[in-house]
């Protein structure tokens, strides 16, 4: 089983982009959980989103304690909310930044875990013109942990989920936004 | 959600709301009347959109409160209606008065739960106090421990309600946001399957039956008030065996059997935690752990609260090598021993004669994460009182000292 | 009254109008005394009496239902043919209840 | 695609005829003696008359009764009083009831499977307490939701099931058991609450208040409410002997007093348009009305007389307010 906590805002769209984790996950035929930390998801306030995926069921149904990866979708986070609570040296950390992960390991003055970068910022506001940067940072999750989910699997999801809803333009964007933080995130 | 129906079984990602919301379309009741609260109102949101789209053939009524859904549901029902409603904490509080009457006049309502904490101060996460404040209304009530249980008990609900040895009102519970608003594996049935499993309704006095005029909600003196209140108790009786019976049929159809409880490695088990709802799964997982260690630990996870499987808790206790045991409830009794589950386990025992030691353990009050630590920390508390080391009666879990 | 086994679930009652078996004219302290050869058959007492108490058979007032008939005297009081002072030529007059219930 | 305007339609204008009183009694009664209201009270002649209208109309009544006089007289296990379908729920929700019954109706007969093809109207029928006060919510939404029923408001002006506490439907003045008259307040000091006026700014296509003194004017209006498409609410005045302490037999001469005195217009509102329908020609003072009734006995003491005129000018308010709205 593998657990993920998202850091982000309020608005970013990080319980849709943990939603659609889990909902392409299971569309693998594997077993997932999505569940936000609802409580603080007024626009701009820092919130949590948590995802479980596995081969067998998932009974669980509590806060992820000790997350394999964490999120961090907004780069102001970095300093303001525990992003390395209750991580351990395997932790991987997925994060938007425009800094290298040499220097955001500099930065954060982390030891051990293993540490993802990508510009999931400039991403958004070059393809979807917003600052909504959850899609770029599936993109990147995808990338970076290979046995989660394929990038296919998302990009079915994010047609159906958001396929009706949304001009095709706008879906092209965003599943531009998903293939280029797929791969223009980058590790130590 | 997507708007669609469902030919062929399949998984799905599924929130409980999306679930309880796919049940009551391929349910398809004649009448759904319902009142916005949080985190109740999905379920209202996505069940719209089937009302807009035509899936459904549903008189939808957005009614001014939760005090007149129900209203409005005993109406329908009367009338020979298939009425449900959906609701959540506060709102299931506003519609106490009414619960009692929807039970009393014997009406099948059905009424989907999304379990929230009661005011003051205000809160609108998860846990058990507005169904168990409910609890002796005389509603029949089902707890769920996922999105997919909580799809399997909302079309069992509508069987359990219609049979004509029951004739009550049935609540169908799942923890709010931790169930309701999380993503989780949901196999879906398809819609003739939900639809020939529950069947048509065969209406009883119908209000619209002018031809048999019928006078529904009489006043009972003191003279007759009893006999009826007597044959409520018979009706709760005869749910006992029907939920059996029809979690049975469901389980040719289904492939998953549902009872009043649900054992967990307890048929060795030295220390047991009985619990309700979301935390069941959490407290398996943590089970699995200490197993794993050599521990001898097991859980018990009621369904059923309404009408209450003493005898299933007795038998299930009695079977396992119990040292102590443990209760867990996800709301309070103020002034009483522990919580409302806890009172009822241990009315089970007593009555079976049957003493063991047992603690009370109150956790997850307005959505309070109970997570693997705090379980493990309750099987040892339970290991304590196993021991003879002194407990306080009652612990509360994950509590800022 | 039934034992409880025998009662209808949900105390649903199925006999249309049973209150009919109750016989409120056991309450009455003052009774209509209904004189045929006065009425004109206006229907006003009928239309106004409380309890249904009015028999009227073919268009016609017949008489008075003391089974029900609470006797509160709404018919005398709205009778046009029941004004004034002299009771033969009223169509409805109150009494009391005691001068009958003594011819019992 | 299912029906999308949802708009309340008033669906006849035509002249309603009542037949005449000889022709009505040959018709069902859908009320049964035996029920335990009080000796005279006039409750029992307005569930007469509304099932006359709806006899002569053709209409069988599903009826949702709120907890009140009315209710709890007429269904004690085992008898019941009603010869047409009637449930109680509570005291607050004959709004909801009802129309949750009118929805399962809608519903039922989309699937093919209601009981019966008669012609039925659905009304929720409630004292001035179920109304005004506790079912004022349920009422207010159920127009809103514009349901297919009628309302019907039998006002006794206080909470007489429960031993005459003040409602807001009491008049100012009257002295309750909760407002009694003292030697400090004389009576209830709040005026009356105009409901007929806030149930027509729900927009609704009829509201209508009624006596039954005025047998006539009270079925046509019954009758129109029956052949509404839509919610309509009755206001209807129902004079209570003991809570009022009047005469048992004077209930129907109070009914009439308090029309010609202006204290109980009868009037109706068709889709938002306001028409007096009596204008008393020598309109009698007030308290002719209030000398039959011991609630309002105080003001009959030396000294009290400014109490009079004060609930006269409310009167007179009121009635100007009528004319005025009239001319709208």
């Amino acid at each position: 089983m593998i657990e993920i906590r998202w850091h982000a805002r309020g608005g970013q769209g990080a319980v849709t982009a943990s939603k659609i984790l889990a909902s392409s996950a299971i569309r693998e035929g594997k077993y997932a959980q999505s569940a936000p930390d609802y409580g603080a998801e007024r626009a701009g306030a820092p919130l949590r989103s948590f995802n479980r995926v596995s081969e067998e069921p998932i009974t669980l149904h509590c806060l992820v304690l000790h997350p394999d990866i964490v999120v961090v979708v907004d780069p102001t986070l970095l300093k303001t909310v525990p992003i390395l609570e209750g991580t351990d040296e395997n932790a991987i950390l997925v994060v938007n930044t425009d800094k290298s992960p040499a220097q955001l390991r500099e930065y954060l003055g982390v030891e051990g875990r293993k540490i993802y970068t990508v510009n999931a910022s400039q991403i958004a506001m070059e393809e979807l013109k917003k600052p909504l940067m959850n899609i770029p940072m599936l993109g990147a999750l995808v990338k970076v942990i290979e046995d989660l989910v394929s990038l296919e699997s998302v990009e079915e999801d994010i047609k159906a989920t958001f396929g009706k809803k949304i001009t095709q333009e706008l879906l092209n964007a965003n599943l531009k936004a998903l293939d280029r933080a797929y791969r223009e995130v980058k590790g130590e | 959600m997507a708007v669609t129906i469902i030919k062929e079984r399949k998984m799905v990602p599924y929130s409980g709301n999306m679930a309880a919301a796919e049940a009551l379309r391929q349910i398809n009741p004649d009448v759904v009347a319902a009142y916005p609260i949080t985190p109740q109102t999905e379920i209202m949101h996505f069940f719209a959109d089937f009302v807009a789209n035509g899936l459904v053939d549903t008189e939808l009524m957005t009614v001014e409160s939760e005090h007149s859904a129900l209203s409005a549901a005993v109406g329908a029902a009367a009338a020979g209606a298939r009425a449900m409603t959906a609701t959540a904490g506060p709102g299931l509080a506003l519609m106490w008065e009414i619960l009692g009457v929807a039970s009393g006049m014997r009406l099948p309502i059905v009424i989907a739960v999304v379990n929230r904490a009661l005011s003051a101060p205000i809160n609108i996460h998860g846990d058990h106090s507005d169904m168990m404040g409910a609890r002796d209304q005389g509603c029949i009530m089902l707890f769920s421990e996922n999105a997919e249980e909580e799809y399997d008990n909302m079309i069992q609900a509508i069987k359990i309600a219609e049979d004509e040895r029951v004739r009550l009102p049935v609540m169908v519970g799942m923890d709010g946001f931790i169930i309701s608003h999380s993503i989780e594996n949901v196999s879906l049935l398809t819609d003739d399957e939900v639809r020939e499993f529950i069947g048509t309704q065969k209406m009883m006095n119908s209000l619209l039956d002018v031809d048999n005029p019928v006078t529904h909600g009489a006043i009972a003196m003191s003279d007759s008030y009893m006999e009826f209140k007597r044959q409520q108790r018979e009706a709760m009786m005869n749910a006992y065996k029907v939920i059996r019976e029809v979690g049975e049929e469901f389980a040719a159809l289904r492939g998953r059997k549902y009872e009043h409880i649900e054992t967990y490695k307890t048929e060795d088990a030295e220390y047991i935690l009985v619990v309700m709802g979301s935390t069941a799964g959490t407290a398996k997982y943590v089970a699995d752990r200490l197993r794993e260690k050599g521990e001898k630990v097991g859980i018990i996870k009621v369904r059923t609260f309404r009408p209450f499987p003493y005898y299933d808790i007795a038998d299930a206790i009695e079977a396992s090598n119990a040292r102590a045991i443990g209760i867990m409830d996800r709301a309070e009794t103020f002034g009483g021993y522990s919580g409302p589950l806890f009172e009822e386990v241990c009315t089970a025992l007593y009555t079976r004669g049957k003493i063991y030691p047992v603690t009370g353990i109150i956790y997850g009050l307005g959505g309070r994460d109970c997570n693997i630590n705090h379980i493990e920390e309750a099987f040892d508390v339970v290991k304590k009182k196993a021991a003879g080391i002194e407990v306080p009666p009652v612990t509360y879990l994950n509590l800022k000292a | 009254m039934k034992g409880w086994k025998d009662l209808e679930i949900g105390a649903v009652i199925t006999n249309p109008g049973s209150s009919a078996e109750y016989k409120t004219g056991e309450w009455r302290a003052w009774r209509p005394v209904f004189q045929r050869e006065n009425c004109i058959d206006c229907m006003i007492c009928w239309v106004f009496c409380p309890d249904s108490s009015i028999i009227v058979e073919d268009k016609k007032v017949v008489g008075i239902d003391y089974e029900h008939c609470k006797g509160c005297g709404i018919c005398a009081f709205e009778c046009p043919k029941s004004k004034g002072d002299d009771e033969s030529k009223k169509a409805l007059v109150m009494k009391p209840e005691y001068l009958f219930r003594e011819e019992d | 695609m299912a029906q999308i305007s949802n708009k309340p339609k008033f669906v006849t204008k035509d002249e309603i005829k009542v037949p005449p009183l000889k022709e009505l009694t040959s018709l069902r009664e859908g009320i049964a003696p035996g029920h335990r209201l009080c000796t005279g009270c006039v409750a029992g002649t307005i569930l007469r008359q509304m099932f006359m209208a709806a006899e002569a109309a053709g209409y069988t009544l599903i009826i949702a009764n709120a907890t009140g006089c009315v209710e709890v007289c007429t269904s004690i296990y085992p008898h019941t009083s009603w010869k047409v379908p009637w449930i109680h729920n509570a005291f607050e929700n004959a709004a909801a009831t009802i129309t949750g019954a009118e929805a399962a109706y809608k519903a039922l007969k989309k699937k093919g499977l209601l009981p019966s093809d008669k012609k039925v109207k659905f009304v929720a029928l409630a004292g001035d307490g179920g109304t005004y006060d506790i079912g004022f919510q349920s009422l207010s939404g159920a127009f809103e939701r514009n349901h297919d029923f009628i309302y019907v408001c039998y006002d006794n002006e206080a909470y007489m099931n429960t031993g005459i506490q003040r409602s807001s439907a009491t008049p100012r003045y009257a002295s309750t058991a909760t407002q009694p008259a003292g030697k400090v307040i004389p009576g209830k000091p709040q005026p009356k609450k105009w409901m007929p006026e806030i149930a027509a700014a729900h927009g609704i296509p009829y509201v209508a208040q009624l006596a039954p003194s005025h047998f006539n004017d009270f079925m046509k209006k019954f009758i129109k409410a029956l052949n509404t498409k839509g919610p309509s609410y009755l206001n209807i005045f129902c004079t209570c002997p003991r809570g009022w302490r009047a005469k048992e037999e004077e209930g129907i001469l109070i009914s009439k007093l308090a029309v010609e005195t202006n204290y109980w217009p009868l009037f109706e509102v068709e889709e938002g348009k306001w028409k007096i329908n009596y204008k008393p020609k020598n309109r009698k003072p007030v308290v002719e009305f209030l000398k039959k009734q011991g609630r309002f006995k105080h003001m009959f003491k030396p000294g009290n007389e400014h109490l009079i005129e004060e609930l006269q000018r409310d009167v007179d308010a009121r009635w100007e307010r009528l004319l005025k709205l009239e001319q709208l």
